[in-house]
């Protein structure tokens, strides 16, 4: 108990790493996946064939490596990011494609009679998609995404290979030095905090929406 | 964006030490969880053998320190992409990095122990046939016994079993699911005196000798000269010894 | 005026009809009848764009349909509610957005045509709390709150007993009254009589009936 | 070049176990899932409360921990379970957890008429699952399925922790050995390749499913 | 005989009919009619226990109704076929589940009814490419070829023209010959007059009605 707030302090300093890419990430790539759902299913034939090649390659190879190219490939070519910014778009750009194909799933089990419905309304396409078919979507993508989301609150320890430290990283760190499992012990139940606190809010989500079906 | 001029010539390197002076601060970049030569205490600041000996190299130089953790497979490129001036962290001569960077003056002579538990009947190099070694990834002792091919193709599946750190290793040893565990002396004798040094064996045979050495990027040519000059004098006035027995008991610094 | 000239549609080589001539009028009601599967909502479909002739052209004074979308309404065969909006709301937002009519103003008229069609009292219903009955009237409210030049009917009052048949038929006089053009799909010859100005058979092509046949 | 061909067989040695690792994961966690996602949502409270746990706890602690936990925590209890059954024995449990979400997902999204529909025929529950639900989710499932999948090609190179050699270390190895980034580069281009074969096999699975709406 | 004693439903407090008795025999149609929204079908829901009535028995030849499940089948007014079989499959698969007739044999009864309905042709249609019709007689092909002791349709030829509901009638009246038990919900009262032994009218309560009323 004693040990476990002696590295306690630097502990939660590594969450707040794995926080903030976990947030910047999400937040910026759940959009961004949308938009390329849309490319994908509602854009000419070349947008949505290069939407597809790009979450071939995104998903296709390790963000790991994703995230050595951006750091350690792009300066070759004269684009230097620091570690934070590098982190973030490759995290995005990984995850926006994951969420790309969870979003395009969702956009194709609206059955067609709503998308019909609304033509025949006279409302606009994007006032359909908005307003129509976006609202059902949110309800069916909620636990894929919850999945992902998850996922990446975990994914976020990669950031060891551009030095960053996180949560994780100073577990282990720990875990070394002091010869003790405790420290990995402890990082998993602040990471289960974290989720447990991320499924509650999905689940309210999910229960606000099961108003209809 | 505006058109890249291709250079005929590749271009002369240039030497970053003047940068350096001018930054006022010079970046050794390490992995953090390597214990006892780079790692943090419990506060999260850096600790350890090597860090001691930076923290003292650089104030001689006129220089403060900044320590960066890296991804220790990506060390070179690192320096190579100037995030660090510096790899420092029980850097392994050898052929291959002699290549990619400048060494300094050995600092360190290191072997490539083997440790077992103490009531293994493996008492020698031969007894490994069979057994299952253990050593860690992408570590100067896995390029040791990948050198001795000989021994290597008699361990069990022909090849040692790789962890990540040498912690995991000493855990699968305990574990008895390996019967031994090929490590730099230095390291191994940290790690043993950790868990209680009385469970373990260490065999007379080893791997081979070796030496560490900080890595300098090849164009930083004075940097590697006042370094040496740096280091020289540490151990001629005996910093370099006081740090040496702080975290070994002793003085093992050449 | 609605003007069809010479319109076919097959399905995978199957010809569903052909030769389709035909004008409806402006304050005027057509009836259409004809054998189950033998392409009535299939041309109801190609008079509202949801699907595309193989052949024929369809005019709205003397404009080609695509210029002219905001002047048709259909109330769909299967209904094809927006699931996640209450009664009123699925009435009021189209308004809002198409007609551009205050909010306030969109939910008098809402709550005047649900109580034209007896659901006064379901206007905060969503769809799969309202039986087959309620669904229908509400998907009729929806399209007449529009307003549109004609309105097309596909089986409005399939789930309709008589008294509610006759409140529907009533609001259609109403409407006609107004000056719109209305197209009714029924399989109630009653009905079709009572209302209609004039009554086609759709076999293979559009027929005129005799009204007193 | 002639580098590339020199390192290959190690690597290709390390893809054996990636294959390996993921395989017997795909098969035994998906099935494991869908039982888990049927007694969650058809269990009495208490199986589905302990299956919530689970995946609370599945999803809520990094695999790698789990992974650790495994194969170095349990030998303190007694338990020692060599390399490939204890990374095994994590990626199955790790994994099902969640397919299993994805599954209720799916199965929740299936109209309440088909079972309604399937009852009242007097099938049996489990021929109303088999028969009607099931082959329904399969399709919706698809997509998120995919996403999953194309992580756990991934994911697989955390067996290093426990020792064995994926083509992700194998790749590491020779970068550290050779002083060089190409081996990461042919490590990208190998999951790059299984995950198109995998993309293309699951894409020919969604087309095979089209047939219906 | 199928039995119901003072039978109550309301729908989170409020009351949709209570105090329904009434007597069903085998070899005899009912045709219930009521305006919409009365509460018809969830009447037939509670006599196919798809809704749980508040209060009151069903019984079955003095059985309990659960333990007579197979004894009853249902026309469903939303039809619930299963998209992912074609019209053929819709029939025959619950056949040769329930009944354990085999394939050819569940066939030829299959395409018998689909003929006697008009639908020879449509056999191999899945739901999406059939007219509302259509579906409307595959469901009732489906629900006839199972043979049960008592019939419902909800609404049966709520998309069908005379002929058709001329058709439907008179297979019902088949099945009648051969002992089965009928009650429909139809809105058409020229039918119900035609085909039915006996007419009630629901309206808080079940109401016998005199047939030449
Ligand atoms: N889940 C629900 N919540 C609240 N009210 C409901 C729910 N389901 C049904 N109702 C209400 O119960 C009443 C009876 O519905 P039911 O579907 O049985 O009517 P019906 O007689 O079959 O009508 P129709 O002829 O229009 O099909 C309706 O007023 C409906 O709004
Ligand atoms: N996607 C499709 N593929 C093949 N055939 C189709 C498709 N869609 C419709 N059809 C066929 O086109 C014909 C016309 O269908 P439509 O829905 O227009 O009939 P309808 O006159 O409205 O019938 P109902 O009165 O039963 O609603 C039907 O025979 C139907 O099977
Ligand atoms: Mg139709
Ligand atoms: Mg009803």
């Amino acid at each position: 108990m004693e040990y476990i707030l002696l590295i306690l302090p630097y502990m939660l300093k590594g969450l707040g790493t794995t926080l903030i890419v976990f947030a910047i990430t999400a937040i910026v790539s759940i959009p961004l996946g949308f938009v390329l759902a849309l490319a994908r299913l509602r854009g000419n034939k070349a947008l949505s064939r290069a939407v597809q090649t790009y979450i071939l390659i995104m998903r296709g190879t390790p963000l790991l490596l994703q995230l050595i190219f951006i750091y350690l490939g792009l300066p070759l070519v004269g684009i230097t990011l620091d570690r934070l910014p590098a982190s973030l778009l490759a995290f995005i750009l990984n995850y926006a494609a994951y969420f790309a194909e969870i979003f395009r799933a969702g956009i194709e089990s609206i059955p067609q009679g709503q998308y019909e419905a609304g033509r025949v309304l006279g409302l606009k396409e994007h006032e359909i998609f908005l307003k129509v078919v976006l609202p059902q979507v949110v309800k069916r993508v909620i636990p894929p995404t919850a999945n992902e989301l998850m996922t990446l609150v975990k994914d976020t320890s990669l950031v060891y290979v551009v030095g960053m430290g996180d949560v994780l990283r100073a577990a282990k760190i720990a875990a070394v030095r002091d010869v003790t499992l405790i420290p990995l012990g402890l990082a998993g139940v602040l990471y289960l905090i974290v989720i447990g606190i991320l499924t509650m809010l999905l689940k309210k989500a999910e229960t606000r929406l099961s108003y209809y079906r | 964006g505006a058109k890249e001029q291709t250079p005929t010539t590749p271009p002369v390197p240039k030497d970053n030490t003047a940068d350096i002076k001018a930054r006022g601060e010079i970046i050794v970049g390490l992995d953090d969880t390597f214990v006892p030569m780079g790692f943090r205490d419990a506060a999260g600041n850096f600790t350890g053998f090597d860090v001691e000996l930076a923290a003292e190299a650089a104030k001689r130089m006129g220089l403060k320190v900044k320590f960066q953790p890296i991804d220790w497979t990506l060390k070179e490129t690192e320096l190579d992409s100037k995030n660090i001036d510096l790899i420092w962290n029980g850097y392994t001569i050898t052929d291959s990095r002699k290549e990619k960077v400048n060494f300094t003056t050995p600092y360190l002579d290191n072997s490539q122990a083997i440790v077992t538990m103490a009531d293994s009947e493996i008492k020698s190099k031969a007894d490994l046939a069979g057994k299952a070694v253990a050593t860690q990834t992408a570590s100067s002792a896995y390029e040791a016994i990948s050198a001795d091919a000989e021994t290597m193709k008699g361990f069990k599946d022909g090849e040692p079993v790789l962890f990540d750190t040498y912690d995991d290793a000493f855990r699968d040893l305990e574990a008895g699911r390996v019967d031994a565990i090929v490590a730099d002396l230095i390291l191994a004798r940290y790690y043993t005196a950790q868990r209680g040094t009385e469970k373990y064996a260490f065999l007379d045979d080893n791997f081979g000798d070796e030496e560490y050495g900080i890595g300098v990027r090849k164009s930083d040519v004075s940097l590697l000269a006042e370094l040496n000059k740096a280091m020289d004098d540490m151990k001629k006035d005996g910093t370099a010894a006081a740090i040496s027995i702080k975290w070994f008991g002793e003085n093992i610094v050449k | 005026m609605l003007k069809i000239t010479d319109l076919s549609k097959s399905f995978g080589g199957k010809q569903v009809f052909s030769g389709i001539s035909a004008e409806f009028e402006k304050g005027r009601i057509y009836s259409i009848t004809g054998p189950s599967g033998v392409g009535k909502t299939t041309l109801l479909r190609c008079l509202t764009l949801l699907e595309k002739q193989d052949s024929g052209t369809i005019t709205i004074d003397d404009m080609p349909l695509e210029e002219k979308r905001l002047s048709i309404g259909l109330v769909f065969q299967s209904f094809n509610l927006f699931p996640h909006m209450s009664a009123l709301e699925n009435i009021t937002f189209p308004l809002i957005r198409v007609k551009g009519v205050s909010k306030q103003e969109a939910e008098t008229i809402a709550r005047g045509l649900l109580e034209d069609l007896g659901l006064q009292d379901k206007a905060d219903f969503y769809e799969h709390m309202l039986s087959g009955g309620q669904r229908q009237r509400v998907a009729i409210a929806r399209a007449m709150a529009l307003a549109p030049d004609f309105l097309f009917f596909d089986e409005p009052t399939s789930a309709l007993d008589e008294d509610l048949s006759e409140s529907v038929g009533n609001v259609m006089l109403k409407l006609k009254e107004k000056g719109m053009g209305i197209i009714v799909i029924t399989h109630d010859l009653d009905f079709a009589k009572k209302i209609s100005d004039e009554v086609y058979l759709l076999r293979e092509t559009l027929i005129r009936r005799e009204l007193d046949a």
